[in-house]
């Protein structure tokens, strides 16, 4: 055990008074934060509604919602993502040149440049890790199970154990706000920044623990959808029926299960360096700091394409369904996603180009990156002939696929050129990077955006206000193009990344315009909000059949929306790829079962929730150093799963008489829209009676 | 009412830029993108390669573009008059084509990367040598760069002089760098002159670069090393090689000087807000390598513990 | 949820254990290792130790593989087999390019291989 | 495929609902565990490439070298107990294909002694390590020497609590479908980690006194 600086004390560890920030910025982020949690905390309290929360979604195993958790979890940490943007793009434009003002304490801006640091860093591991990551592994839960007939995933259980390992990551990040202080190296960690010596602080620890603990989540989420991909599919779906956007889930699972326990790893090895002084990545004693990039990236560029191939699978769902038409070249496009996920593991040293590698190597790597732009650039020739010959409807969900994919034609241009190490070295830390791959996350945000409002009504029975929508979408479009335009410029201009003070003046007008464009961005935000709002305020005005959009292809367009719990009352038996129009061609589009039967479901459990409470307690001893509060907690998770391991009857029978009322009711609500305040829209989901 | 308001403030901001580029023209803010103003081989050729890539890529990227916005123009479905064929999905020609295309694009660019990349190999830079074999070629000088928190240290070692953020180089000649950090990693990166190397503590990197023109450029570190990253730039100044021999003398009178001892004191954490620069004579021989060699055996300058909340 | 045999004991997974396969495996993996000791502690066999450790230690992999895990193609084992086959060439990729990338690193920046330049 | 996707379909009217449809859940518990293995292979490959890096004179920083502290015989020795005890467990396979409660018993006891054996060896040959002042924190090496090694002795450690606990569902709560594919599991995780031991002898132990 390393000795650290600073007090120390065996019931506290590094924990006393003065870890609580002194900062008007961070108290006033406090009580904000605090007063939406007393509100959120007195509602439910007022409400009587702990009940239904605890046995409807904290100990719930049921995929849709697990995926729907992921996905608040997702929104929030978006949020919160989204403010850390703010802030950095108000302190840059602010921080400009020798004579700009300083205010609250800094030289320059409002913010120290400790603080901006911790604010990059956040920015980014939230975007990535707790933000696109959970949204996109929920709109893969609720999807999946429903696009290939299932009933559930095939391990429930692990399945929430998976949402509450990421909801203490995201917890542990939240904490660092108001305990201590966070990582002020990157997302990424630079070694050898990250050692000891040069943090000597917790908020590397915070970042560290918090990435650990998500990700081992996100791996056990990984081998759990690639068994119900493989095992769980419904008669007659075959490989050559399977809907694309199973098959770029399976292809970015396959990623997730490889790449995420490198990182593991990567993390671990820093960890020993932090807590018990080893030398993995030390500059001195035999350690070797690239060492730690290598790993980081090993991981992190997969990772990149974890949070694409999803939105090219959502992209590849919606235009086909709002062009009316069937996906152009479905052999190539699932060709070009295991080719895309194949690649992704052969490229990661483009990150770090400028470390003096020889030439050999760097033009390996690079000619491995261009190889990626060949399925990608397939993909959206394939995009562009589905729309050919097509009857092209603009609802919402088509305007993010579409704006994906332009956003997708930019990032494509400024990735090959990245990828070429002469033009690297030009750009490599400069923000030209920094807006490439903003503009490549684009691409998921707009395939995730495109993608909840897609399935939106599957999952809860009505549509999004469509106006709002579209609102939301300008307006956000507006934002990216006012934000990341002046960015691609500024790094020509020889930006550098991660500055909290800009030297050179010149760059003002650029940064004033990026503000606008942040602006922008908040209006959206705004209209977003509202969207949800009106939506569910009129809720009973936008109700939908089980083929809400009328165009629906596959497999989940044939249950009813809202789900039921169950997800098909009986098993369907696949024809065709694109079932639903094989059905309605055939004229069996409203052909019901003839008899239905006793379904067996898993039982709802509080035992995941209780792990993740004793991860959180690990997480947090481990930051502060708090061995006994370490000990304990690990302890505690080792019991519980073997305790669990005794446990006989995990399953429970619901009896084909209720399901066969279930369906009836289901489907007299689709069919006449009725106004149905005491179910309102969450009520789809039946209370499951057991608990264990 | 909101609506109304934002929507009068959108047609504000969408002049904006008309303005903005109004006032690039006028204050010379077209100057400032540096990258596309190189000013010695190796910038040039990162500048030459970047529209090299950028015309290939547009080649097809506007195509493509066009091609699927009239897509989506033609096929809505409010055009009756288009044709529609729901199940058309599968043509042999086309995805031949579309697979053709983008592996060609990458082939091609694939080579010139090949190129591109053995060009400007600092360990090998036949790039410098041919760019300066045509004339009386002058011999090359080395420069040992150490980066601490956060300053940087120029070492002259032929001239025995050193100078603390501030680079000066003669125009026209090979600039040998061997580059160290004192800490953590930097990047050594001046925009207009040469691309950007890491520069890693224990280790040591190599850049190679020569001025075409004299004048003043600037220097960065690009890769961020903590709080006082943002001011760690430094001043380039590029100038004759006759001016350049009478600097150093200058420089080798002056007071300060610089043994391991010394540096120690130097590689103190220091925020260089106020941009000073340092001037040291006697530079102690073989200082460079002894900074490595004290790094790889563990030494280390520490960080302070932060306050929670404050720098 | 329910399968479709009654006996769990009666599962193919469970049928397909094979007691010679471990004998066997037990035996040559054993032989093997032998081998490698054999190699790096007898001077006359030095010159060849590292060719020799890695076949040694990749055909004791492999047989391990096959008769431990019973990997084949039957419909019980196939996805188990595919899925492995996928990962081999990550594991490979993963230590493989590691390696030659910071030999070459090594070879310019550290202290070893400056002399070179 | 050159036909349009909507109308490729088996003998048109092959029915639309599967009536009775059940899955094997042994088969797809087995299946995400290997997948979950995969994961854990990669963890090791993340390990293998840092040893691999990690190894060369000068990552001993001045400190010990393999040479100087590898007792290839010991490790044969652990080599050994690593190995009989995967047989032992494989002689608990084949009492549990045959349903003999006391040859599983018997197997997974025999299993859980050897490889009690084999942790035991290493902790013995750790902690005489440490006494002569050969630590982690000596050298890069040798951090990644001692993170390799015990990540396979800490999973080996895992897998003894493991059978511990098989032991005691296989004898109170006999053969049940769940019981059955954690012994299925079990053997798979078991059997890997004999898989890796081969990799850190050879490259590690074998490779280090070269």
């Amino acid at each position: 055990m390393v000795h650290v600086q600073g007090p120390w004390s065996e019931l506290l560890g590094r924990l006393s008074p003065s870890a609580i920030p002194n900062n008007p910025i961070i108290t006033g982020a406090f009580l904000f934060s605090a007063v939406i949690g007393i509100v959120l905390l007195g509602y439910v309290t007022y409400a009587g509604k702990w009940g239904y929360l605890w046995r409807e979604w904290l100990t719930t195993v049921d995929h849709k919602k697990i995926g729907v958790m992921y996905i608040i979890v997702g929104l929030v940490m978006l949020f919160r993502g989204f403010i850390d943007a703010l802030m950095m793009r108000t302190q840059q434009m602010l921080a400009d040149g020798p004579h700009s003002a300083g205010f609250l304490g800094a030289a320059h801006g409002y913010l120290i440049p400790y603080h901006f640091d911790q604010i990059y860093s956040a920015h980014g591991t939230i975007m990535i890790l707790f933000a696109a990551t959970p949204i996109l592994v929920g709109i893969m839960n609720v999807v999946v199970p429903l696009q290939i007939g299932a009933r559930d995933m095939a391990f429930p259980y692990l399945n929430a154990l998976g949402l509450w390992l990421t909801v203490v990551g995201a917890a542990l990040i939240m904490m660092s706000l108001f305990l201590g202080d966070f990582s002020h190296a990157g997302w990424v960690g630079m070694t050898p920044l990250t050692e000891l010596a040069y943090s000597p602080g917790v908020g590397v620890d915070y970042w560290m623990w918090a990435i650990q603990i998500a990700s081992v989540g996100t791996t056990l989420g990984a081998a759990n959808l690639i068994a119900t991909i493989i095992k769980m599919r419904a008669p007659g779906m075959t490989w050559g029926r399977l809907p694309i956007f199973t098959w770029t889930a399976l292809s970015t699972n396959i990623i997730a299960l490889t790449s995420f326990p490198v990182l593991g790893v990567s993390l671990a090895l820093l960890g020993l360096d932090r807590y018990f002084g080893t030398h993995f990545f030390t500059a001195g004693m035999g350690g070797n700091l690239m060492l730690y990039s290598n790993l980081f990236w090993m991981w992190g560029h997969p990772e990149v394409y974890f949070v694409i191939l999803p939105a090219f699978g959502m992209m590849s769902e919606i235009i086909p369904t709002f062009s009316e038409k069937a996906l152009f070249g479905y052999i190539t496009m699932v060709a070009a996603s295991f080719a895309i996920a194949g690649v992704s593991w052969s490229v990661w040293l483009h990150h770090f180009f400028t470390m003096g590698a020889s030439p050999a190597v760097n033009t390996f790597f690079s000619i491995a990156t261009m190889v990626v732009g060949i399925p990608t650039g397939v993909k959206v020739f394939n995009w562009a002939f589905t729309i050919y010959r097509g009857r092209s409807r603009f609802d919402t969900p088509m305007m993010w696929a579409i704006g994906a994919l332009f956003m997708l034609l930019l990032g494509g241009l400024t990735g090959m050129m990245l990828a070429m190490p002469p033009i690297n070295y030009s750009v490599h830390n400069s923000v030209f990077v920094v807006a490439h791959f903003h503009t490549m996350l684009m691409v998921v945000i707009y395939g995730i955006m495109g993608g909840v409002s897609y399935w939106f009504p599957k999952v809860f029975g009505f549509k999004l206000d469509e106006t709002l929508g579209k609102r939301f979408f300008w307006y956000f479009t507006a934002g990216t193009i006012m934000v990341f335009v002046p960015m691609y410029l500024s790094g020509f201009m020889g930006m550098t990344r991660r500055l909290d003070y800009l030297a050179n003046p010149h760059l003002l007008p650029f940064e004033v315009l990026e503000e606008f464009g942040i602006g922008l961005y908040t209006v959206s935000v705004y209209y977003f909000v509202r969207q949800l709002y009106v939506s569910l305020r009129d809720r009973s005005e936008n109700r939908v059949g089980a083929n809400a959009w009328g165009t629906g292809r596959t497999l989940e367009w044939m249950t009813a929306s809202p789900t039921p719990f169950y997800n098909f009352a009986v098993t369907p038996r696949v024809n065709a790829r694109d079932e639903l129009i094989w059905r309605k061609e055939q004229g069996f589009e409203n052909t019901l079962p003839t008899q239905y039967e006793d379904i067996l479901m898993p039982k709802n459990t509080a035992v995941p929730l209780l792990i993740g409470a004793f991860s959180l307690a690990l997480g947090f001893g481990l930051v502060w150093r708090i061995w006994w509060m370490t000990d304990l907690s690990l302890l505690g998770v080792v019991l519980t799963v073997i305790a669990r391991s005794f446990v006989r009857v995990t399953d429970y029978v619901v009896g084909a008489s209720e399901v066969e009322q279930i369906e009836r009711r289901s489907r007299t609500r689709g069919q006449s829209p009725r106004p149905d305040s005491r179910r309102g829209g969450m009520g789809v989901f039946r209370p499951s009676r057991s608990n264990t | 009412m909101v609506a109304k308001r934002l929507r009068l403030l959108a047609r504000y901001i969408t002049l904006i830029p008309g303005l903005f580029l109004a006032g690039c023209s006028s204050q010379g803010l077209s100057r400032q993108f540096v990258l596309f103003r190189p000013a010695g081989p190796l910038a040039n050729v990162d500048f030459r390669f970047t529209i090299l890539d950028v015309a290939v890529m547009l080649g097809i990227i506007v195509p493509t573009t066009i091609m699927t916005i009239v897509f989506l123009l033609r096929y809505r479905k409010t055009n009756t008059k288009a044709v529609y064929e729901p199940k058309w999905s599968h043509s042999n020609f086309i995805e031949f084509v579309v697979w053709t295309i983008p592996i060609l694009t990458v082939a091609m660019l694939g080579y010139y990367s090949y190129q591109g990349t053995f060009a400007v190999d600092p360990y090998n830079p036949r790039l410098i040598n041919h760019s300066v074999g045509g004339k009386k070629a002058p011999r090359p000088l080395d420069v040992d760069v150490i980066t601490t928190d956060w300053q940087w240290l120029f070492i002259y070692p032929k001239q025995h002089i050193a100078t603390a953020n501030e680079l000066v180089i003669p125009v026209g000649t090979p600039v040998h760098f061997h580059l160290t950090s004192a800490t953590v990693v930097n990047d050594f990166y001046i925009p207009k002159l040469a691309g950007m190397i890491d520069i890693m503590p224990g280790m040591r990197t190599k850049q190679v670069l020569v001025a075409d023109k004299v004048g003043l450029y600037q220097g960065y570190s690009a890769n961020f090393s903590g709080g006082g990253f943002s001011w760690m730039g430094f001043k380039t100044k590029v100038v004759g090689q006759n001016t350049f021999q009478t600097w150093a003398k200058h420089i080798a009178k002056s007071p300060q000087t610089l043994n391991y001892a010394g540096f120690n004191a130097f590689a103190k954490p220091y925020k260089n807000v106020d941009g000073k620069t340092d001037q040291f004579s006697h530079v102690s021989a073989g200082l460079f390598d002894r900074v490595i060699k004290a790094v790889t055996m563990g030494k280390v300058y520490k960080t302070p513990l932060p306050t929670y909340g404050k720098a | 949820m329910g399968h479709g045999i009654e006996n769990p004991l009666e599962h193919p997974e469970v049928r397909v254990v094979n007691g010679r396969g471990y004998l066997v495996s037990y035996a040559v993996s054993l032989l093997l290792m032998t081998l490698a000791l054999g190699f790096v502690t007898q001077p006359a066999l030095m010159p060849w130790a590292l060719v020799g450790l890695s076949a040694a230690a990749a055909v004791a992999v492999l047989v391990q593989i096959i008769l431990l895990f019973q990997l084949d193609f039957s419909e019980t084992q196939v996805w188990t087999t595919v899925s492995f086959l996928l990962i081999v060439p990550l594991f490979i990729i993963a230590v493989g390019l590691t390696m030659w990338m910071f030999n070459a690193l090594d070879a310019r920046t550290m202290l070893a291989g400056m002399m070179m330049h | 495929m050159g036909v349009s996707a909507t109308t490729a379909s088996d003998s048109g009217k092959a029915g639309l609902w599967a009536q009775h449809h059940h899955h094997d859940a042994i088969s797809t518990r087995t299946l995400g565990f290997w997948l979950y293995m995969l994961s854990d292979a990669m963890i090791f490959a993340g390990l293998f490439a840092t040893y691999a890096v990690l190894s060369h004179h000068y990552n001993a920083a001045g400190g010990p070298t393999p040479h100087d502290f590898i007792h290839p015989l010991y490790a044969y020795g652990e080599t050994l107990a690593v190995f009989t005890s995967v047989l032992a467990y494989g002689g608990a396979m084949v009492a549990l294909r045959r349903g003999h409660k006391g040859g599983v018993l018997a197997g997974l006891g025999l299993a859980f002694l050897l490889g009690a054996v084999f942790i035991g060896m290493e902790v013995n040959e750790f902690s005489h390590l440490l006494s002569i002042g050969i630590s982690p924190e000596r050298s890069g090496y040798l951090s990644a020497f001692f993170a390799l090694v015990m990540t396979h002795g800490i999973h080996m450690a895992f897998g003894l609590l493991w059978m511990a606990t098989m032991f005691f569902q296989v004898a109170f709560q006999g053969f049940t479908d769940k019981v059955v594919y954690r012994m299925l599991n079990l053997k798979v995780f078991w059997h890997f980690q004999a898989v890796i031991w081969v990799l850190v002898f050879s490259f590690v132990y074998m490779r280090g006194v070269l």
